[in-house]
């Protein structure tokens, strides 16, 4: 799709220049995942970890088949597993693929502090630069679906790249070409969004009134999108938010009060350099010596 | 497979029953997603537990396992009594209207001839009543009492919604729901197509389950079309190759059968195997099998196999029992009369049902040769891994021998997929260490016995010593060489009758097996894979993608058997006239000289549809069979029976419980637990994250699904006390297993005949060796009884009780 | 402690010490804070040895400011009850910023604006401190939800700010006011200082004849 | 990781710029800094065309190796993944068939054969000479003891019932077939694969 390159940020971590913006006509890509054609086979798990090189710890069984139980640095995707019944009573298994939604508007990228750590190239993939990331963790506070984890080991916060290094050569992501039933799929926003919605009238066509696409605008709309048999209900899909968006917190203290306190510190800074070339120092004089040699003296002989 | 992997998009209704689809074979199930998306299919699964498969399927029913003849019967009783049968379709290419024998009959569970001792029928009754020139009797207009439709309906009358309900317990709206869908197939342009695996076969009632559903199948006229068929979804990458060569007790390559003790000349031998057609103009191919054996003989011992010793019949072993299956080689290990076993990639101690008795098998061996890629539980049963294998080493007499292989990257070679297809594969590194090939293994003690015996003599070996081995390297054979074995040479040159051109000059491949002689003229090592390696070249290996209205042939991509057919009895799907029932999908039609189409014909290429010759040609009357002569050993019909170890009662025939014919040993019958001990029904299965034994030895499966575990629903967890991912301990009258519980709403108790009845699941997944937590293996609980047919073992339906544990006890 | 003749200790070496660790401690933290803080001020995260080293390092020290300023607090906790005279003083507030002493209230040992440094300081620190665990990504990431770390992390900017500014004036008030700085580094002021400065401490500590830093403290005033 | 000449030096002029220059308040040089995307693993490795060794769908893959086969250098396996044009997959892959990478590399694979001897408590390695060597002695010892020419009514049978074969039902057709000659002609009747489960 495009040279993922330096000149192709669009967006870069904690840097007040704008970023280059001359190449300003670039196909958006995006990764759709249809919910209802998912058989939960973790093929993109294993791809995501054979493809990366990644391995994380074999766990336990602890009480449903999500294995391992949450991401993890070297857990790119993870697919959450929820017995949920419907209203007429039969049972669903709502199968949901998680990890980074490459939103528009990256929290992690607003909050992360390090420049150059977190980029978002012009086709909306949003990847950690680990060698710029110092670990502070601000990237999970910024995340509105709590997808960035950082190393106990290096100290670096990992998450899913959208298999960047693929796409840069043309190739789909590791976990797109793996899945056997086609329920991921991967193109240009513009066809994903497309494609979603043949399948969401499908969906309503089988008895799903609430199907829908999952692209939420609270962060501007996602470079990963689902298609949920009930969109009306994310929460029942193992916690997919129902509005996601950054969190006032983090909007404020990354925004406001930025330019606010340094402001605060200049002014309290030249207030007191000003206060010294007018008022000056406030020196003893003295008579101020004289009065303390007398308390001091007339002291002294009253104890003596 | 009778159809590809991707004709199932062609379907309008997929039933995945039996199976576990989405689990056990996601990227063929990606076809059944398409026929959903494209073709707007309906998905049913009938399950005792809601499975991934079931995740996304349109109408899920529960059912107890072991049950299905009862739900498939009622089916077809439900397409009978509403006349949802394609009419025309199972008159024409069926054996509905054939005349059964005046003595068959079946009374209150048994058919016609049954011998109380040795559990086993005189078959004679199952069969047509001939006329005077041999055929069948046939009445089309049905009318005859003795049609085989009209026993067939007296037959499943029984089966009442009722019926089925009180002995699946599957709730009887669902049951009716799913006979409807299926119904509405019926349709000359509608199909459906059946995905089933162990779920079926894994049964002691496994091969008439399967039987059940082609009767479905083949009243609705569903075989033969485009998305339509019974389609097994075999289990490993190469299991159809190596059951097409006859790697089994009985058989020879090309499911030609070993003779038996009772047919001591060839004569005997072929006199059994006459397959006249059993109505007039039909192909009956097997008819050949004198082409395929001579040939056969003649291919692994050369020249010294003639006309005059009777292409050498003596030097091929006789069996005096219809098989040596693997649970009687365990049977007959623990009794001390097999001294030596080798394993050949494969891992007993894990796939064979009874962990104990296995156990105890091996045990008494001089010696035993494993061969594999990975360090097997089978290779180090005599090791003591505490609870998981506890073992007492010094005790075990057993020379063992852990042989290292290479594995599927590392070797050149072709693999039969469940579509018939063979492909081939190339070598991508070499083996780790001092690891060999498995050809280069067997020809080193194959080529080392041969020289004992040159040396010294000793038992009949003229059989070891003709055996041809005209290989550039005899110690290590070049797959390509034994492709083209296979595939089968002429030895005179060859010449068209029609124009009388010479076709193939003499020691040329042959194209197909029609070329087959039974004089000594040809040679082929399995007659239906002739034509995978001809003068053109390797046909496994072509990757030609194009595929005709991309309806899911891709006749260019390697090499299906038998001829490059990728549908079988695809005759059937067209009508008397020869024009396609599907006018969307036709497969072959008759242009009035030859049949043409997207695949190769299932019939003589010239044979007009006036001619009436059968779809199905291999069988003697060219039809499919509703009823199955002697083919099935407990019955022409299928019948519900109980699983060996079963919490109810036969509510149809009380006195005969389980399968009559079943063959059970005495001492595995003493090991059947009782429902009053082991109230619960419990059935193993696999997970998608795992390949049986394998991928515990793999860190990525490893991690996607780390450790044993049993599925129990909410209600029989609440019952018992046990919480989510609690320890516990399900026991069986052969053995315990201590694993976590999964507790869940996919299993919920089903009403068998009134009582609540709970199922418990079992992932087989777990051993002592590899990257995963070690497990006890769910074969500690399994029965050690087969099916009455292929002996192949009941893992999916037996009695086990379930209690909180607080772990092994290390 | 060898402090020159006729002086009076304002602050003892343990104290200066305490002092001038917190002091050495905060400023690190500003600048390691900053660094995290905005990306101007990045750069600074090079004195540290780059960005790992500043986020690593920043909330040990974090944790010794704390321990030290707990020190101070021990120390002047009790001088620093706010009383009615502090209020007098800041009613004289625009007397006092123009450096005119005449009818400015009389101080004892710490006037209003160093009352308001250290009690602003006393509430500050800790705050830090506690919110600053929270979002201690290595040890305490997994102690508290993501939520609360969004809203302690605020807390934490805000107060690093109030904190910053706040040292800044003290920083200020000891240059302004001459002799205060080598009060808190030789720890002696001139008898004219104190007098100035701190007229009531002054007294008591004449009255009980001690020569600082606080009354009844040592005995040898005017040696 | 083939860091191209050009990003090279880049690397190390930022380097020297981020430890001089941003001392002196330079800061926003840091942002050249960011590198670009993770090499492309697979730039020259030699790809082989295969088949999934687990289940029957067959899936087509392509292995990728290590070196293009020159003779020093040997091809070891990196990555694994679904072949594009194979009907079937269509470049898809199940959990099994991405991890193939796992199950080449197990560290449980064996590589040297290896003999318990009765009653011994472990395995100890030994040489393919004397395995095979001794598997044929034993062999051979055991078929002209329980060989059973004739049964008792006489009839030839020719069949060796006193050792048993399972054979691997993931081994090639061509395996299967010399398997099958080899296991035979001596006799065997006690022999099954996987298709029996």
């Amino acid at each position: 799709m495009s040279d993922l390159q330096a000149q192709d940020f669009i967006r870069i971590s904690a840097t007040t220049l704008t970023p280059p913006t001359a190449r300003n006509h670039e196909q958006e890509v995006a990764k759709l995942i249809d919910v209802s054609r998912c058989i939960g086979c973790k093929a993109c798990q294993s791809a995501c970890m054979e493809w990366n090189n990644l391995r994380p710890e074999v766990g336990h069984f602890e009480g449903s088949y999500d294995n391992p139980m949450d991401l993890e640095p070297s857990v790119w995707t993870l697919m959450r597993f929820a017995e949920w019944e419907n209203e007429k009573g039969d049972l669903e298994w709502l199968i949901r693929k998680d990890g980074c939604m490459h939103c528009e508007d990256p929290g992690c990228l607003k909050a992360c502090p390090a420049p150059g750590a977190i980029v978002q190239y012009a086709n909306g993939i949003v990847d950690f630069i680990s060698e710029n990331c110092i670990g502070c963790g601000y990237c999970e506070k910024g995340c509105p679906f709590n997808i960035p984890r950082v190393s106990k080991v290096d100290h670096k916060s990992y998450k899913c790249t959208l298999c960047s290094d693929r796409v840069t050569v043309g190739l789909e992501p590791a976990c797109v070409k793996a899945c056997p039933t086609g329920a991921i799929m991967f193109g240009s926003k513009a066809d994903m969004t497309e494609w979603a919605g043949e399948r969401v009238d499908e969906l309503k066509s089988r008895g799903f009134e609430n199907a829908g696409l999952y692209d939420p605008p609270g962060v501007g709309g996602t470079h990963v999108m689902y298609v949920l048999q009930h969109a009306d209900k994310p929460a029942i899909y193992a916690g997919l938010p129902e509005d996601p968006h950054i969190s006032e917190f983090v909007g404020f203290w990354k925004g406001l009060i930025k330019p606010v306190a340094l402001a605060g510190m200049a002014f309290t800074a030249a207030a007191a350099f000003l206060h010294w070339i007018t008022v000056g120092p406030n020196t003893v004089d003295a008579e101020d010596d004289h009065h303390a040699e007398e308390l001091i003296r007339s002291a002294k002989e009253k104890s003596a | 497979m009778t159809n590809t992997w991707q004709d199932i998009k062609n379907a309008n209704v997929v039933i995945v029953m039996g199976g576990n689809a989405a689990e056990a074979h996601p990227c063929g199930f990606k076809w059944v997603i398409e026929a959903k998306i494209e073709n707007g299919a309906k998905l049913v699964v009938v399950d005792p537990r809601f499975t991934r498969t079931a995740s996304v399927a349109d109408l899920y029913a529960p059912i107890r396992p072991g049950t299905d003849i009862a739900f498939l019967s009622g089916l077809i009783r439900y397409l009978l009594e509403k006349d949802k049968i394609q009419h025309d379709y199972v008159r024409a290419f069926t054996n509905a209207g054939l005349i059964a024998k005046e003595e068959f009959g079946f009374q209150d569970g048994l058919f016609t001839g049954y011998n109380e001792e040795t559990h086993s029928y005189d078959k004679s009754s199952w069969d047509y009543e001939l006329d005077d020139q041999g055929f069948a009797k046939v009445d089309d207009t049905w009318q005859h009492p003795r049609c085989v439709i009209n026993l067939l309906r007296k037959h499943v009358d029984r089966y009442t919604p009722e019926m089925v309900s009180r002995i699946t317990g599957t709730p009887q709206d669902k049951f009716l729901q799913v006979c409807e869908l299926l119904a509405t197939t019926s349709e000359p342009d509608k199909a459906l197509t059946s995905l089933f695996a162990l779920g079926w076969t894994q049964h002691s009632i496994g091969a008439q389950n399967i039987r059940t559903m082609a009767m479905v199948q083949l009243l609705l006229g569903n075989i033969g079309v485009a998305g339509g068929g019974m389609n097994a979804l075999r289990g490993h990458s190469n299991i159809q190759g190596l059951t097409d060569i006859g790697l089994l007790s009985n058989q020879m390559p090309g499911y030609m059968t070993l003779p038996s003790d009772k047919e001591a000349t060839f004569n005997d031998y072929m006199k059994t195997r006459q397959f006249t057609p059993l109505r007039p103009g039909q192909i009956s191919y097997w008819q050949n099998y004198r082409k395929f054996f001579v040939s056969f003989q003649k291919s692994i011992y050369g020249k010294a196999a003639s006309a005059e010793n009777n292409w050498a019949y003596d030097w091929l072993p006789k069996l005096d029992l219809p098989m040596y299956d693997i649970i009687r080689a365990f049977e007959m290990m623990n009794k001390g009369e097999i001294n030596g076993y080798i394993c050949q990639g494969f891992n007993p101690l894990q796939a064979f049902p009874d962990r104990g008795k296995i156990r105890r098998g091996l045990r008494k061996l001089k010696f035993l040769v494993t061969m594999d890629p990975l360090d097997t539980e089978t290779s180090r049963f005599w090791e003591d891994f505490g609870p998981q294998n506890p073992s007492d080493a010094a005790a075990i007499q057993t020379e063992v021998f852990q042989l290292p292989t290479n594995c599927f990257a590392e070797e050149n070679g072709s693999l039969v997929n469940s579509a018939r297809w063979l492909q081939w594969h190339w070598k991508a590194a070499e083996p780790p260490g001092q690891a060999r090939s498995d050809i280069w293994i067997m020809a080193g003690i194959f080529r080392r016995l041969k020289e004992l015996y040159q040396k010294e003599g000793g038992a009949f070996s003229d059989a070891l010593m003709n055996l041809s081995w005209n290989y550039a390297d005899p110690a290590s054979p070049d797959p390509e060489e034994l492709a083209k074995e296979m595939n089968g040479r002429t030895l005179a040159d060859i010449t068209d009758p029609t124009t009388g051109a010479a076709t193939l000059k003499a020691g040329q491949l042959l194209d197909s097996f029609a070329q087959l002689k039974d004089d000594g003229t040809t040679v082929s090592g399995c007659w239906i894979f002739t034509g995978c390696f001809t003068e053109k070249g390797n046909q496994m290996a072509r990757r030609e993608t194009t595929d005709p209205r991309d309806q899911g042939i891709a006749p260019g991509w390697a090499w299906a058997w038998p001829a490059n057919r990728r549908i079988l009895y695809n005759r059937a799907s067209a009508d008397l006239a020869g024009k396609a029932w599907n006018p969307k999908k036709p497969i072959i039609e008759w242009n009035g000289e030859r049949w043409v189409g997207i695949d190769v014909p299932d019939m003589p290429p010239t044979a007009a549809p006036s001619a009436g010759v059968g779809p199905f040609i291999m069988n003697a009357e060219g039809l499919g069979r509703l009823f199955a002569r002697a083919t099935m050993a407990e019955g022409p019909f299928p019948e519900h029976y109980e699983p060996l170890e079963s919490p109810a009662e036969n509510v149809l025939h009380p006195k005969v419980r389980s399968n009559p014919a079943a063959r059970v040993f005495a001492d595995d019958r003493e090991s059947f637990g009782a429902a009053s001990d082991f109230p619960y029904v419990a059935t193993t299965y696999r997970l998608t994250e795992h390949f049986h034994y394998w991928t515990k030895h793999a860190l990525i499966n490893a991690i996607l699904q780390p450790e044993e575990f049993v599925e129990i629903g909410e209600e029989l967890a609440k019952e018992k006390g046990i919480a989510q991912a609690d320890w516990v301990k399900v026991s069986s009258k052969r053995g315990d297993v201590v694993c976590k519980a999964y507790v869940t709403k996919r299993i919920k108790p089903l009403m068998v005949d009134g009582k609540p009845t709970h199922v418990i699941g079992c992932p087989i997944h777990w051993g002592f060796t590899g990257q995963a937590r070690k497990g006890y293996g769910a074969n500690t609980l399994t029965p050690s009884v087969g099916d009455a047919n292929t002996q192949t073992p009941e893992f999916k339906a037996f009695l086990v009780n379930v209690a909180k544990s607080n772990g092994p006890e290390v | 402690m060898t402090y020159p003749k006729g002086t009076i200790v304002r602050a003892s070496a343990l104290t200066r010490i305490n002092h001038w660790l917190t002091a050495g401690c905060f400023v690190l933290l500003v600048l390691s804070g900053l660094a995290m803080f905005h990306p101007l001020l990045f750069w600074l995260s090079n004195l540290f040895g780059g960005g790992q080293w500043t986020r690593a390092v920043h909330p040990w020290i974090g944790c010794v400011l704390f321990v030290s300023y707990l020190g101070l607090i021990i120390q002047f906790w009790r001088d620093n009850l706010p009383g009615m005279g502090d209020v007098r003083w800041l009613a004289k507030i625009n007397r006092v910023i123009v450096n005119d002493e005449e009818d400015v209230p009389e101080v004892s040992r710490f006037n209003a604006g160093q009352k308001l440094v250290f009690w602003g300081m006393a509430f500050l620190v800790p705050v830090l401190f506690f919110t600053g665990l929270t979002v201690w990504e290595v040890y305490f990431g997994a102690y508290t939800s993501i939520e609360t770390q969004r809203v302690t992390l605020l807390i934490h900017s805000l107060c690093a700010i109030g904190a910053i500014i706040l040292w800044m004036i003290h920083v200020y008030a000891a240059i302004w006011v001459s002799g205060s700085m080598r009060a808190m580094t030789q720890g002696y002021v001139t008898p004219g200082w104190a007098w100035r400065h701190h007229r009531l401490w002054l007294r008591r500590l004449v009255e009980t004849n001690s020569r600082g830093p606080t009354p009844g403290a040592n005995h040898d005033l005017g040696r | 990781m083939n860091v191209n000449r050009r990003g090279f030096i880049k690397l190390t002029a930022a380097g020297l710029a981020a430890s001089g220059m941003g001392a002196l308040g330079f800061g926003h040089v840091g942002e050249a800094l960011a590198s670009s995307v993770r090499a492309f693993k697979l730039a020259a490795a030699k790809e082989t065309r295969n088949t999934c060794t687990y289940c029957s769908v067959a899936c087509g893959i392509l292995i990728y190796s290590m070196g293009d086969r020159a003779k020093n250098a040997h091809s070891n396996i990196i990555h694994i993944e679904g072949d594009p044009d194979h009907p079937v997959n269509r470049g898809t892959l199940c959990p099994k068939g991405s991890a193939l990478l796992d199950i080449v590399h197990a560290p449980t694979r064996l590589t040297a054969p290896r003999y318990r001897a009765a009653g011994a408590g472990e395995f100890k390695e030994v040489s393919w000479d004397f395995a095979l060597d001794r598997i044929a002695r034993l062999m051979k010892d055991d078929r002209d003891k329980n060989f059973i020419a004739k049964n008792k009514e006489g009839v030839t049978v020719n069949r060796w019932t006193s050792v048993g074969m399972l054979a691997a039902s993931a081994s090639s057709s061509e395996t299967a077939f010399l398997t099958w000659k080899v296991a035979r002609s001596l006799g065997m009747v006690v022999f099954d694969n996987q298709a029996r489960v």
